[in-house]
């Protein structure tokens, strides 16, 4: 099985789906999933099988390469994997929608797309893919019409900006080098100066840190989130975002090399301080943001951004454990930020679109499965332990104490905080407390939403507990970078800073669980009264819900609204404005009056005779 | 305000101009390409009128473009106009007595010096444009001096205008296979110098193109007048 | 395939030119054949452009008009530049002619297929002749043809808009027949491979003014900043499938000229391309910005086909074999998408009954092969891959940066901001088209056949080449080869 | 000679400055007439019939005809 | 006298040009402004007849047997001039035919006042 045939069948599968579709919906729903299925089975058989190949000879005088190595395996698994549970779970939400076909064939090309940006091996490919990805993004963004397609061009526009600046960059690169093989180039580029690595990494930088919402650039992303269709912000948030990660260790470790990206600047001024510090920025600010969202996909969208500062914040430092600290994160992230997407999905469909956090509450009991998914995606957000996210930010932490970064640690311990607090308001707001009346009878999860939502709790106490399934991959991607490799075992890291081994916390934590259950056994149980019988103080008792659940954390959100307004957002549109007001009166040259465009033209004239004769300037 | 921004910019395009002409006095003697066609345009074309040898025979193919050209703006015009609904007829005057015989004295004569310019075009001073141009006063006068209006007719002036462009372009096409095997080649023989039947294709052109050229400025006026009236 | 091959390249203009005053004569006999009569004259154009094409890459053919050996006569040069640019205007001439089949049914429609068979014979002339008069009288075919063109519709802002593009064309054919004429007075020679022979300094006021005189004259066309007023009007005022053909090939055709009077006769040198490459990119950015905020979706375009001539021209200033080729690839990706835009737009307009954008809501659902040609055309305009834009716009980058030069890659990221602002607003109009829902319940109705295999054939033209773009990679650097070295061109011609 | 020419530029110009002056439109046609015909005329005289003919037929007379008819169908004097 | 005998045709020529720019930069009634257009196009081809003058030339016709090739003037110019002319006639035609429809939808024929297809 080579590389081109994934392809073939990964883009060919997203044709196929859209025309079969025109034949019938059930022929079409059954190709997606075989197809995102089939893609799953391929990519694991590549697991350790490192594979090269020239996909197109000769693309403008370059060649189009294509390599699988573990750093590609390890993202094109997540990728289609998410794309198949995505899909498979889109079965049940999309039912009732319009243009399904369209959604499919979009959701699958971008997965083709996403997979070819990970098996690029020359940076035209991985431009071409992250192009497609772009613009299919933004058709698929745009779908859900009314408020998306605002959000639709913020997300195109700064995308757009971050191509132009790749495009700067991947063809600069090509003029000096010659060649723009990843591989060929990470040995070419130790030789350049450096400032012009600087000038690579930031025109880089600007791009991938768009795409994963690097605080200052992150505005597109919110709007985006919420949007689109729940399974496909779930794939935004869960791997496309993330393809600013990848793109950062390709540059970052693939071709400038770490050695380089270290000696960048002098201080406190460094290429790579910079970087941990607007992932730190990055954490903090949006997760605190995220804390006064009322709209259940806003508050997830807030913390995509802010878990992605966890990432650079990994990375940023280049040293083996930050590495598979911000790598594992980025898997680890998708797996729970998926789950929520999936199960505020759950709750979306069966409330017939509600997301408002203050007008649900009590599903617990109407959809069990949707409250697993979110009790399980909320604890890996905040990293308990024994769900993954507790062992990724584990080792970013052990990361930043081990680099004497006490500041950067405690941002990152203040996201934590944060999170803590925002995830509760939003476990609480959706699932306990009391039910409105009017969602007494809300319509059951379908099967096929349950499916991804089961298999990705799985996943979380999985890799929570097992670490060391992803991390042996991750160490290999390390060992690839030219890092020290851990060391790994399945149930944790043995590292110089301490030793993480989840099986005893397992154990530790099962212990104390049959503890606390036991003194719950043996206290008075619990009676259940109705709603009714209750004493209110001789006040009539409401019918409706009385829990309410508004102005969550209103004493906290008066104090702190000031400080959190979203400037960048702010100041975005202010550009926009000051754009649309200079284009509109720019073309205001254009008087409608003849006389004046003929004085364009003499004047054009005599300005070039003047100075010519004047000044002899050409 | 404004007029004098114009001026100045002018008096900047004029000095430029000025500075381009001094390289080029007036009334220098010819450069060389201008030599070859005096010096041997005689034999090249065989028409008397070197002008005419230029015109048709160095340059033929910038006469293509030209006719082409005056064929455009006739469709041009008709596009232009061809919408407009029809007007009432507007209070027009009785052409005077002089007038109208007059143009009954002058129009066949008209006719007849616009036929001998173009005939003789590559003898004398003239040709098709210039002709065909004769030609079209005529009807202007006609315009002028009849008081009904005498339309064009339509059939004909069409194919005056479609056959004259097409027997250039055919006699070019010809030269293409016949000969030395070039477009607009001269295929036929130049004949003896300075008279009628001479410079081979080039009388046989001009005719055409005189007709053509008549016609069209012709129906450019009677576009033009059509509906006003 | 031996006997097209050897065609005569003057039978691209002759043949059409021909076809054109036969109309009138078939129009006598039936109406019905005439608006055939284009899609077979062009269709015989790119059969044989396409044939010759490959034969004039070793080696251009220098037709003599006449037999006259240039100077002395009128010559065609069918070098690569010629023919690429001819069979690039046949091919799309061509499928325009075939949209306008059943487009075309309103007005004047037999004088309409004249009109559009002069128009592209004079392209074909402007961009073959060897000799600048004969360039000049073509020029005049073009422009005079377009002017009825604009106002075919003859409803007020067509009026309007000829009007406008009448006066400012007319100044400009004088001021290029000013600058033939300071040129002939010097020179004594018309041909453009003698005067650039003669020519031995482009800075001395004697040869540069008439070189700004015809520069400007030529400008005029190719809607250059700050001659381009005439353009928005016009294009938008004109029938779609004209303004598709002034947009993708008449502006083209203006920019080749003034290309070819700088670089070929003029051969200009050093600091007068930073003032092309400057005057580019301020075309660009009005251009774009222009268009950001238009509501009326041809002056949209017709705003957009600025920015793209500006980025056309940027690359020619560049001055490099990579620079011209990237301009020339663009010129082609810019024919293609603006062509497939405006023709998909034309149908769009037509069924809506309205050129506001905001009228197209709904039409993705309506029309749903026209709203993904109008996409296509869009993504490839803006560049992206996999569609022929992105090829073009690569190439430009790539010479914009070898250059090495600080300022060329500031200016560039100028001009890449401009795409920024294109990508914006044509990705405003995708979104109404496909995620709006209209309130007016009107029937499904897609376009006739002939517009559908234009539309296509044009969408899939623009697929190949992003994908293939090697396919003419050839054609371009050694046309860009031409145009560089303009001491190959003087001696072919010449001898 | 060149003082009859000298006179005659003179004229011309003084007619084509007339023709910038004059609100009434026929007028300003008639003195732009005025111009072509002593072109014609100059034409004439720098050894140029051909060219003195076609001016005198065609930018003389048919273009005054033609402007006449147009001011004829729009309107006489420049508001 | 001798500035006359070199610089009076170009003077003529230039100065019709320059009028005829004029013209076309500061009316607004259309009809005058193709009326400079005509004036500048009048002032086009006298130039270019002028460039083509030789002193003491003949007209380049073998009407008569004296006459040398040599002090023939050019014929080039003329031959340009003849198809300057034809073309000129063509797009004063056209423009004219445009005022008429012009006058037809607007009214008026002041440019100023017709500004609707702008920005």
């Amino acid at each position: 099985m080579s590389l081109e045939i994934l392809l073939a069948i990964a883009y060919g599968g997203a044709f196929l789906t859209y025309f079969s579709g025109k034949i019938s919906q059930g022929l079409r729903d059954g190709a997606a999933v075989l197809l995102s299925l089939g893609t799953v089975l391929i990519v694991s058989s590549f697991y350790n099988v490192p594979a090269a190949s020239v996909l197109y000879e000769g693309f403008l005088g370059l060649s189009l390469v294509l390599r699988m190595n573990s750093l590609a395996w390890f993202f094109a698994i997540a990728i289609v994997s998410f794309n198949a549970l995505c899909v498979i779970y889109s079965l049940a939400y999309m039912k009732d929608r319009n243009e399904k076909d369209y959604y499919y064939f979009m959701l699958l090309l971008i997965n083709a797309a996403m997979l070819t940006i990970v098996l690029s091996g020359d940076l035209v490919t991985f431009f071409i893919a992250w192009e497609i990805m772009s613009w299919a993004t933004f058709l698929l963004i745009s779908y859900n019409r009314n408020g998306a397609l605002q959000a639709g061009i913020k997300y195109i526009v700064l995308s757009l900006i971050g191509s132009m600046c790749m495009l700067i960059g991947i063809l600069s690169v090509y003029t000096s080098f010659n060649t723009l093989n990843i591989s060929e180039l990470s040995g070419q580029l130790t030789t350049a100066s450096a400032g012009y690595k600087l000038f690579l990494l930031i025109i880089f930088s600007i791009t991938f840190g768009i795409k994963n919402a690097v605080m200052p650039l992150h505005t597109w992303l919110p709007d985006a989130y919420t949007e689109s269709p729940t399974p496909f912000s779930a794939v935004l948030s869960g791997m496309l975002t993330r393809m600013g990660v990848y793109g950062f260790l390709v540059i970052l470790f693939g071709i400038v090399g770490i050695k380089s990206v270290l000696t960048l600047g002098s201080g406190f001024i460094s290429y790579t301080k910079t970087m941990a510090w607007l992932g730190a920025i990055t954490i903090v600010i949006p997760t605190f943001i995220a804390m006064l969202q009322n709209d259940a996909k806003k508050l997830l969208a807030w913390h995509g951004i802010g878990q992605g500062g966890y990432m650079i914040l990994g990375i940023a430092f280049g040293t083996s454990l930050g590495m598979a600290g911000g790598i594992f994160h980025t898997l680890n992230h998708a797996i729970y930020i998926v789950l929520l997407f999936l199960s505020v999905g759950a709750v979306e469909y069966s409330t017939s679109g509600i997301r408002d956090l203050n007008s649900l509450g009590g599903l617990f009991k109407k959809m069990p499965i949707a409250f697993l998914g979110g009790f399980l995606g909320i604890s890996g957000l905040i990293g308990v332990p024994l769900t993954n996210g507790f062992v990724s930010k584990w080792l970013i932490y052990k990361t930043l104490i081990l680099e004497n970064a006490p500041f950067l640690a405690f941002a990152a311990l203040l996201g934590t905080w944060g999170t803590i607090l925002s995830v509760y308001k939003f476990l609480h707001n959706l699932y306990l407390g009391q039910i409105p009346e009017k969602h007494k009878n809300i319509k059951k999860t379908p099967l096929a939403m349950q499916v991804p939502i089961v298999i990705l709790s799985f996943a979380i106490i999985l890799f929570g507990i097992m670490p060391g399934l992803p991390l042996k991959v991750i160490n290999s991607i390390n060992v690839a970078f030219g890092f020290s490799p851990l060391d790994v075992n399945l149930w944790g890291v043995v590292s110089e800073a301490g030793t993480l081994n989840m099986l005893n916390i397992f154990t530790a934590l099962i212990v104390f669980g049959a503890i606390v259950w036991g003194i719950f056994r043996i206290s008075r149980p619990a009676t259940l009264t109705d709603q009714y019988d209750n004493y209110a103080a001789g006040a009539a008792i409401p019918k409706d819900k009385y829990h309410y659940t508004v102005e969550y954390y209103a004493p906290f959100y008066r104090m702190v609204k000031p400080f959190l307004k979203d400037i960048f957002d702010l100041l975005y549109q202010k550009v926009a404005r000051a754009n649309d007001f200079l284009c509109d009166n720019i073309r205001k040259i254009y008087t409608g009056y003849v006389g004046n465009y003929v004085m364009y033209i003499v004047f054009f004239m005599a300005f070039l005779i003047f100075i010519q004769l004047k000044w002899s300037v050409f | 305000m404004k007029k004098g921004v114009s001026i100045i910019l002018l008096l900047i395009l004029l000095w430029g101009v000025v500075a381009a002409l001094s390289e080029m006095p007036f009334g220098k003697a010819k450069l060389e390409v201008a030599g070859h066609y005096t010096d041997y345009g005689k034999e090249d074309t065989g028409a008397a009128n070197i002008v005419t040898s230029v015109v048709l025979g160095y340059r033929g193919f910038d006469t293509l473009g030209e006719v082409t050209v005056l064929f455009l703006a006739c469709i041009g015009l008709a596009v232009v106009l061809s919408t407009l609904k029809k007007q009432g007829c507007g209070a027009r005057q009785t052409p005077s007595l002089i007038l109208n015989t007059g143009f009954r004295f002058l129009f066949p004569l008209i006719l007849l010096f616009g036929t001998y310019v173009f005939m003789h075009g590559h003898l004398s001073p003239g040709g098709g444009f210039q002709g065909g141009a004769v030609i079209a006063s005529g009807f202007v006068l006609m315009y002028l001096s009849v008081p009904k209006i005498k339309r064009l007719n339509h059939f004909v002036s069409t194919l005056f205008e479609s056959v004259g462009g097409l027997i250039f372009l055919v006699i070019g096409l010809i030269g293409l296979k016949l000969g030395s095997q070039y477009f607009l080649n001269n295929f036929l023989p130049n004949g003896e110098f300075n008279t009628l039947l001479s410079a081979g294709i080039i009388p046989v052109i001009y005719i055409a193109i005189g007709f053509k050229v008549g016609s069209e400025l012709s129906k450019i006026i009677d576009v033009l007048l059509e509906e006003s009236e | 395939m031996n006997e097209i091959m050897n065609l005569n390249p003057v039978l691209l203009i002759a043949v059409p030119i021909g076809l054109a005053m036969l109309v009138p004569i078939l129009g006598l006999m039936s109406s019905k054949i005439v608006k055939w009569v284009p899609v077979v004259g062009f269709l015989f154009n790119s059969v044989v452009s396409l044939a010759v094409l490959p034969r004039v890459l070793n080696q251009p053919i220098i037709v003599k008009i006449a037999g006259f050996a240039p100077p002395f006569g009128i010559n065609l040069v069918a070098g690569p530049v010629g023919m690429f640019l001819a069979a690039l205007i046949a091919v799309s001439g061509f499928l325009v002619a075939v949209y306008s089949l059943d487009y075309i049914h309103e007005g004047a429609a037999e004088k309409y297929h004249i009109l559009f068979l002069l128009l592209l014979s004079g392209a074909t002339g402007v961009v073959l002749t060897g000799d600048i008069f004969n360039l000049f009288v073509f020029f005049e075919i073009l422009c005079i043809s377009s002017y009825a063109l604009v106002a075919y519709l003859g409803n007020r802002s067509g009026i309007e808009a000829a009007v406008k593009y009448l006066i400012q064309g007319a100044i400009g054919s004088s001021l290029l027949l000013i600058g033939i004429g300071l040129l002939y007075g010097q020179f004594g020679t018309l041909n453009m491979a003698d005067l650039a022979q003669n020519i031995t300094s482009f800075s001395e006021p004697s040869v540069f003014v008439p070189m700004i005189l015809m520069v400007t004259g030529l400008g005029i066309e190719a809607a250059i900043f700050p001659l381009n007023a005439w353009l928005p009007d016009a294009h938008s005022s004109a029938p779609s499938s004209i303004s598709a053909v002034l947009s993708g090939i008449a502006i083209e055709v203006g920019l080749y000229a003034v290309i070819r009077v700088v670089f070929t006769i003029c051969h200009v040198t050093g600091s007068f391309f930073v003032f092309l490459v400057a005057i580019a990119v301020v075309t660009v950015l009005i251009g774009e910005m222009s268009a950001f905020g238009q509501k009326n979706i041809k002056r949209m375009l017709a705003y957009s086909s600025i920015g793209q001539i500006g980025l056309i021209l940027f690359a020619f200033s560049l001055a490099t074999e990579f620079g011209v080729s990237g301009g020339l690839f663009q010129m082609l990706s810019h024919t293609l998408g603006k062509v497939l835009l405006f023709l998909s737009a034309g149908y769009m307009i037509y069924r809506t009954g309205s050129m506001e954008i905001s009228s197209f809501e709904g039409v993705g659902k309506k029309m749903p092969w026209t709203a993904l040609f109008f996409t296509i055309g869009t993504l490839s305009i803006i560049g992206l891959p996999p569609f022929a834009g992105f090829s073009s716009k690569f190439l430009i980058i790539k010479a914009a940066l070898a250059k090495g030069d600080l300022l060329y890659i500031l200016l560039m990221g100028i001009v890449l901001l401009g795409t920024v602002i294109e990508g914006t607003y044509f990705f405003r109009v995708v979104q109404v088209i496909y995620f709006k829902e209209s309130n007016n319940k009107t029937e499904p109705e897609g376009p006739p056949v002939s517009g559908l295999i234009s539309m296509s054939v044009f969408a899939i033209l623009v697929v190949l080449i992003g994908l293939f773009p090697n396919a003419i990679l050839k054609i371009l650097t050694t046309a860009a080869s031409e145009l560089l070295n303009n001491l190959e061109y003087i001696r072919s011609v010449l001898g | 000679m060149i003082i009859i020419v000298s006179v005659l530029i003179i004229i011309m110009l003084a007619a084509a400055v007339a023709a910038c002056i004059f609100k009434d439109l026929l007028s300003a046609t008639i003195a732009s007439c005025m111009v072509s015909l002593i072109a014609a005329v100059l034409f004439f005289f720098l050894q140029a019939p051909d060219v003195a003919m076609a001016e005198a037929s065609i930018g003389a007379a048919l273009v005054t005809a033609v402007f006449v008819i147009a001011i004829r169908r729009t309107r006489r004097y420049e508001e | 006298m001798s500035f006359l005998q070199n610089y009076a045709y170009y003077t003529g020529a230039f100065g019709l040009i320059l009028i005829g720019l004029f013209i076309m930069m500061t009316k607004r009634n259309y009809i005058k402004i193709i009326i400079g257009l005509s004036i500048l196009e009048t002032g086009v081809n006298l130039f270019l007849i002028a460039v083509g003058y030789i002193s003491g030339g003949t007209a380049p016709i073998f009407s008569r047997s004296g006459i040398t090739a040599e002090k023939m003037v050019d014929p080039v110019p003329q031959a340009l001039v003849l198809t300057a002319i034809v073309i000129g006639v063509a797009v004063l035609g056209m423009a004219l035919a445009l005022a008429i429809r012009l006058h037809k939808h607007f009214g008026t024929l002041n440019l100023l006042e017709i500004r609707e297809q702008r920005w």
